[in-house]
């Protein structure tokens, strides 16, 4: 996290080009191809991950700091949690007798 | 690491205890989030005969609104940038950019909510509706929030110039700036796109 | 040190009840009588086996090391040595454990697979379907292929395999005959399934666990095993007798009441079907308000005498339903 | 809204409540008027930012609302006491376990455990304060916002009814349409807000303020306790706040989340109520654990056995309370997959706690017990909770679990549980800490009474509502019939919560008697203890130490203290920079409450003007640049001299 502040902002820079390329490719894959459904849901999933971690590393200097590995460990322990709630609640309202709801 | 060449917001224990802090609450907004999604996930088909997303969703506006926030969230690292750089008045103009880019998506997302309550679609005519208000309606609020917060910042940042303070506030209001947009990110992936698809 | 002994006697009594829980066979839980709630009944008692061992253990651990190791006058302040820990030790009363869950899982899994479905023995049979609503605060049993509805009791035929369809018209319940098998609830919307059989004739308590406001501790029902002749009668006698059940009639059982039993000729099947939506246009939230004070305890009253007729009742069906129609009005609160 | 309409009139239990707390209200106002004490609590309590301060605030507001929660308590016994019994009716039964049950587990242990994790944990760590003092005002005064405004319920508008777990549909408007789950919904919120900021608070309080010296495997068991509770707290309230936020748009803007209409799912509800809730109640547990291992290790005069092994189990702990949240629906009709991986996630948890179990157990052996109240109440608290915990094993067999569910057996189970880990953690840990806060101990005599009567009250309390649980009857009803054969199991609880309140009498009679006679100058370390919390005077100093300690292994203290290493050099007091007291954390709060109160009502109109309060609360906030003040060396050094007489 050295003070590299006067050269050229160049993650910065990568980090907006790659996620207004992610953004065009997930639409034209979901709205403009004729994959199936689960083929083009789990491709954009994995786009807008990538995006994050674009995000976080590119714009969020995760790693920075004393407390670098605390917060990739935070925020990888809060997406876990983001999945098993997601996940979670989806399984569990959406099978057994719940299947019965119209 | 030397103390000159850590960046000023890094300087003190107490800002440093800020960022970190802040990280935490960041972890927090993810879990909060993700139980908006989740919920969205379970009612999002529950319609009672009101209108589905595929029938409202309008993918021009939605990606204006995609690009208006990407494009902030890099006038915001930008910012930040110059703000390394102790450049005040860059650091200014940038994070103005940024909050007019965040104007710019409120505006559209309003326009839109309005849109889709003409539609038929309000708040209150489903489950489906219900959840998609809330999700968008949180982060559209925090955006809100956002671009009063750091309106705030920019008078004390005028006033006080780039200290040790100022910047840990700005390095803070650009982390939660970066945040609301992998927010978006996952709006438009799992309530547009896979709404539209 | 008086302290101490105390203590330990105090729980080594309260032990004593836990251990003959398992065998008291006048708690309704461990009285089955019929298949589903017997398989509950040993999968308990094989548990309560574990804790028992594993309560006695820690129970005895503890008196004995605080009484062996009180401080005591005469022992001249001596100071403890100190003790990291000990891995053989902690790997024992890690592993044990595990054991354990293991061995209560087993038997967990395959009860919780065992009992959605038709018991063992019964598969051969066709179930009888009935159809349980319940609604604020009561229950409603429909017959479909007989035509016929109940309100607050339930006939069925013993050693006979019965799937219960549930709903709800309204708030969530949970309907529980404990003699026959586990509970589940009930919802607006959706619908459960559940599979009793009673293995033999008699009658059974039967209520709801779920908590649903004002009337939900009067919420209970009879159940009634008898054999199969018996419950032909039973149907035959009820389609000769019993009034029809109207649309207007089956609203106003709707409404937020305690009241006795009732009986009818046809189902609100043909009508609606809480399991598919539609409940919203029965529920009237004034009738939900509250008011504190007077009124509101004279109501209870009210709703305290009916109970009292609920359960003065025999199964004498014709006569109740003279009764009946006038509790309704006496319940709404405006 | 007509006037009647508002207050709750015409039940004269009630009115008789109205006109005590309107005159002790008055009462109040009038002695502190009187005592001329405005200005002294403005100054010194309520703007202050000093995280003992705070925690003894936390705690006062804890035993108070033990109180109501104790008296809803006893006012259930009395109905169920016998048969077809006429004390209360139902929709009173209703309202009484539904606050019951928030205020006991929200309002009470919450608190509790929060105001001594408050004064003690940066004493443990070695800390001047939290990480964010004022934050941590802030926090108290949100939940004690929250918790004001849930007990004005009472008296304003009506009750919440609907259990503390206010399943929708009955939650949904069309069910209750009274204000009282709008209470529970909003009240909740603004309490909630306040525990998410305090658990942000001590994840970087304890990851960054350590002393020098204080690794990670250095961290005092109830540090890490505390550490790993405040991640379960970040983990789990924000799904509190969407599933209130939810139910509050269900209840006041018409949305349809959880009703039955136009496709609402309440079993959604349920979901995210217990995805919250289940980590809640290891919440109030862990730090009570953490409690239970100092004072165990204090009084047997030895280190805590298994120390490593103790930290695992607390972490192996919170990572399984995120799994194991459909325990408390299984009969929901989920499928068979569902109920058995629950099942499984679900008795796991036994390992690890049994692990602390026997950990406790080998910390006693060969040590050299003193019967103190503190360890008294740590050494019930074994048995106890061991009953409690095996009783929850027996419900997490999800089969078995469809003839438990929603039965007195279930409310035994966790009365086994919350009031052994909980409430007994508490009572240690007040006796423990008393002379840290106040400088004297508590009445051992009298706490002996307390102790007695307390624990034998709650075994036959609770004991028997295993069997009427088992005997077919369910929780929450108010009434029962003779036939029922109820009666007497339930008459005998009665009894024993008597027993029970006679024990918090005790207590209560206990501080009375205390402050008024008991010695005072008992020293910094008056129980010979192991952390580091006891190397500073008694009560701690407002800057804790004089010296940041520097530390060298786990019980630092505790070795440093036997090698007479423990003095303080003149020439290591410098002055110590301390944060400035602050009044937006009070201001912010109460505007909250007054802009809750307005929702509750649903006057939306004044809600937003009154929310401009708040407005101007956080922009006071961020434009304030106070950086503290310093306290003079001269200063610090009195007051050290005063306890430790001549410095080095
Ligand atoms: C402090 C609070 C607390 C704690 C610590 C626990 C601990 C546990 N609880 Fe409890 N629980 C509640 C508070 C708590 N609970 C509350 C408030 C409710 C009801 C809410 C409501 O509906 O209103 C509830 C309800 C509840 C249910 C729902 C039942 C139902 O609604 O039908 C279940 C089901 O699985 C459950 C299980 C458990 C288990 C397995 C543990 C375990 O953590 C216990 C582990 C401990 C031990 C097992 C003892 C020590 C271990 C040993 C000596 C080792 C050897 C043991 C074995 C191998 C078994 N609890
Ligand atoms: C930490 C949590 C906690 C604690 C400590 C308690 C403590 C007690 N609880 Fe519990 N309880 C819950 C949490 C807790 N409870 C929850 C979550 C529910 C579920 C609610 C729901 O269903 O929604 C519940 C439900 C519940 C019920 C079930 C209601 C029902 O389903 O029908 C009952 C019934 O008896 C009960 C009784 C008691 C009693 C007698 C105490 C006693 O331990 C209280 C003892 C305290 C006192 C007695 C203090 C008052 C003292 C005095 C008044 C003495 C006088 C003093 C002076 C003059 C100074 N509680
Ligand atoms: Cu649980």
């Amino acid at each position: 996290m050295s003070a590299h502040s006067s050269r050229f902002p160049w993650n910065h820079l990568i980090g907006f080009v790659l996620s207004i390329a992610l953004t065009l490719a997930a639409v034209f894959l979901s709205l403009y191809t004729d994959f199936s459904y689960g083929v083009k849901l789990w491709s954009i999933a994995i786009m807008a991950l990538f995006q994050m971690i674009v995000q976080l590393f590119m714009f969020m200097h995760i790693t920075e700091g004393k407390e670098g590995p605390i917060n990739v460990f935070n925020i990888i322990n809060s997406i876990i949690l983001a999945l098993i709630i997601v996940f979670g609640s989806i399984w569990v309202l959406t099978s057994g007798h719940a299947s019965h709801m119209h | 690491m030397t103390q000159a060449n850590t960046p000023l917001e890094y300087r003190s224990q107490q800002h440093q205890m800020n960022i970190f802090g802040f990280w935490v609450f960041l972890g927090a907004e993810i879990v909060l989030f993700s139980t908006l999604f989740a919920s969205y996930f379970v009612l999002e088909h529950n319609t009672a005969g009101g209108p589905a997303g595929q029938d409202i969703f309008i993918l021009k506006d939605v990606l204006i609104e995609t690009f208006l926030l990407l494009t902030s969230s890099f006038t915001a690292g930008l910012a930040i940038h110059s703000m390394r750089s102790m450049q005040k008045r860059n650091l200014i103009i940038w994070t103005i950019v940024t909050l007019l880019l965040g104007a710019g998506f409120l505006y559209m997302e309003i326009n839109e909510f309005i849109h889709y309550v003409h539609e038929g679609a309000s708040i209150q005519t489903s489950g489906f509706t219900a959840a998609f208000f809330t999700l968008l309606g949180t982060h559209g609020a925090h955006v809100t929030f956002g671009i009063f917060w750091i309106s705030l910042l920019l008078v004390q940042i005028a006033r006080r110039g780039i200290t040790e303070k100022t910047a840990s506030k700005f390095f803070i209001a650009s982390l939660y700036w970066h945040f609301l947009d992998v927010v978006w990110i996952f709006i438009f992936t799992f309530v547009y796109l896979k709404g539209m698809m | 040190m008086k302290a101490m002994k105390k203590l330990t006697y105090i729980f080594t009594l309260l032990l004593i009840p836990v251990l003959l829980a398992g065998c008291d066979s006048k708690l309704i839980v461990f009285d089955p009588k019929g298949p589903v709630a017997r398989n509950l009944s040993d999968l308990i008692v094989y548990s309560i086996i574990f804790m028992a061992i594993i309560v006695l253990i820690v129970f005895v651990l503890f008196g004995f090391i605080i009484w062996k190791y009180r401080a005591r006058k005469d022992d001249g302040d001596f100071e403890p040595e100190e003790e990291e820990g000990n891995h053989l030790l902690e790997v024992i009363w890690f592993v044990i454990p595990i054991a354990i869950v293991i061995a209560l899982m087993i038997p967990t899994a395959k009860t919780i697979y065992e009992v959605e479905d038709i018991p063992q023995g019964y598969e051969e049979e066709e179930p009888i379907v009935i159809h349980v609503t319940s609604a604020d605060w009561k229950w409603i049993f429909s017959y479909p292929e007989q035509g016929i509805e109940t309100v607050n009791y339930l006939n069925i035929p013993a050693d006979h395999p019965v799937q219960f369809k549930m709903t709800s018209a309204g708030t969530m319940q949970s309907f529980w005959v404990p003699e026959l098998g586990g509970q589940k609830y009930t919802m607006a919307n959706m619908q459960t399934n559940l599979f009793l059989v009673a293995d033999q004739e008699g009658s059974f308590y039967g209520r709801n666990t779920s908590f649903n406001g004002r009337g939900y501790a009067h919420m209970d029902f009879e159940v009634q095993a008898m054999s199969n002749d018996d419950f032909n009668e039973w149907v035959q006698d009820v389609k000769n007798t019993a009034n029809d059940l109207t649309e207007d009639e089956y609203s106003e059982l709707l409404k937020p009441t305690v009241i006795g039993r009732k009986t009818y000729n046809g189902t609100h099947l043909e009508w609606i079907d809480h399991a598919h939506g539609g409940s919203e246009q029965y529920i009237d939230s004034d009738l939900y308000e509250i008011h504190h004070g007077e009124e509101d305890s004279s109501g209870e009253q009210e709703q305290a005498e009916d109970t009292e007729q609920e359960t003065n009742d025999n199964a004498e069906q014709e006569s109740e339903q003279s009764t009946d129609s006038s509790t309704h009005e006496d319940h709404s609160h405006h | 809204m007509s006037l009647d309409k508002l207050l709750v009139t015409g039940d004269p239990l009630i009115l008789f409540s109205q006109i005590a707390i309107g005159l002790t209200m008055v009462g109040l106002v009038a002695l502190i008027t009187y005592l001329k004490r405005w200005k002294w609590l403005w100054n010194e309590w309520f703007t202050t930012v000093d995280h003992k301060k705070i925690g003894i605030m936390y705690i006062i507001s804890g035993v108070l609302m033990f109180f109501r929660g104790g008296v809803d308590g006893l006012l259930m016994k009395a109905q169920t006491s016998r048969p077809d019994m006429e004390f209360l009716d139902a929709q009173h039964y209703d309202e009484i376990f539904t606050t019951h049950g928030v205020i006991m587990i929200l309002f009470m242990a919450m608190p509790m455990l929060i105001g001594i994790m408050n004064v003690v944990v940066p004493l443990q760590i070695g800390a001047r304060d939290v990480a964010f003092p004022k934050l941590n005002a802030l926090s108290f005064w949100l939940f004690f916002a929250g918790a004001m405004l849930f007990n004005l319920s009472f008296v304003v508008g009506g009750s919440p009814d609907a259990g503390w777990t206010s399943y929708f549909p009955l939650a949904g408007k069309e069910f209750t349409p009274g204000v009282g789950n709008n209470y529970y919904a909003i009240a909740l919120q603004i309490a909630g807000i306040g525990t998410l900021a305090t658990g942000i608070n001590f994840v970087v309080t304890i990851t960054k303020m350590r002393a020098p010296g204080l690794k990670w495997m250095r961290l005092p068991i109830f540090t890490w306790s505390t550490f790993v509770t405040s991640i379960i707290i970040v983990a789990a309230f924000p799904i509190l706040t969407v599933a209130l936020a939810y139910m509050s748009l269900d209840r006041l803007f018409g949305t349809h989340f959880f009703t039955v209409a136009a496709g609402g799912d309440p079993m959604l509800w349920l979901n995210l109520f217990w995805l919250w809730g289940h980590p809640e109640v290891y919440i109030v547990v862990l730090p009570a654990f953490g409690m239970f291992s100092e004072i165990i290790a204090t009084f047997a005069r030895k280190n805590l056995f298994g120390y490593k092994s103790m930290v695992f189990a607390v972490v192996g702990i919170a990572f399984l309370s995120m799994l194991v949240w459909v325990h408390h629906f299984y009969t929901m009709g989920n499928s068979a997959a569902v109920n058995s991986i629950f099942s499984l996630t679900t008795m796991m948890i036994a390992i690890p706690t049994g692990v602390k179990i026997f950990n406790w157990l080998f910390t006693l052996r060969k040590g050299r017990i003193e019967f103190t109240n503190p360890m008294l109440w740590s050494l019930a608290f074994i048995p106890c909770f061991t009953i409690g915990g095996v009783t929850g094993v027996m419900l997490a067999m999800a089969a078995a679990d469809y003839q438990y569910h929603n039965t007195m057996f279930l409310v035994a189970h966790f009365h086994y549980v919350l009031i052994p880990g909980v409430v007994f953690a508490v009572f240690a840990a007040v006796y423990y800490w008393w002379p840290k806060m106040f400088g004297f101990k508590l009445n051992e005599k009298i706490g002996k009474w307390h102790f007695w009567l307390f624990v034998i009250g709650f075994n036959f309390t609770f004991m028997p509502m295993f069997f009427v649980g088992l005997d077919g009857m369910s929780r929450r009803m108010y009434t029962y019939s003779e036939s029922t054969g109820w009666g007497a199991w339930l008459g005998f609880s009665a009894i024993g919560s008597l027993v029970m309140a006679a024990g918090f009498a005790a207590f209560c009679y206990n501080i009375y008697w205390s402050f008024r006679y008991a010695e005072r100058n008992v020293g910094n370390d008056p129980w010979n203890a192991r952390t580091l919390e006891w190397a500073t005077a008694s009560p701690a100093p407002h800057y804790n130490f004089a010296k940041v300690p520097e530390v060298d292994s786990l019980d630092d203290f505790w070795y440093k203290k036997k090698a007479g290493k423990l003095g303080l050099k003149k020439s290591d007091i410098k002055p110590i920079h301390m944060p400035s007291n602050s009044w937006t954390p009070i201001f912010i709060s109460v505007a909250f409450g007054i802009v809750g109160f307005f929702l509750v009502f649903e006057w939306f109109t004044l809600a937003i003007i009154s929310s401009v309060l708040i407005i101007i609360g956080l922009i006071a906030n961020t434009f304030d640049y106070d950086d503290g003040y310093h306290i003079p060396a001269e200063e610090v050094e009195e007051e050290e001299r005063e306890w430790r007489g001549e410095l080095e």
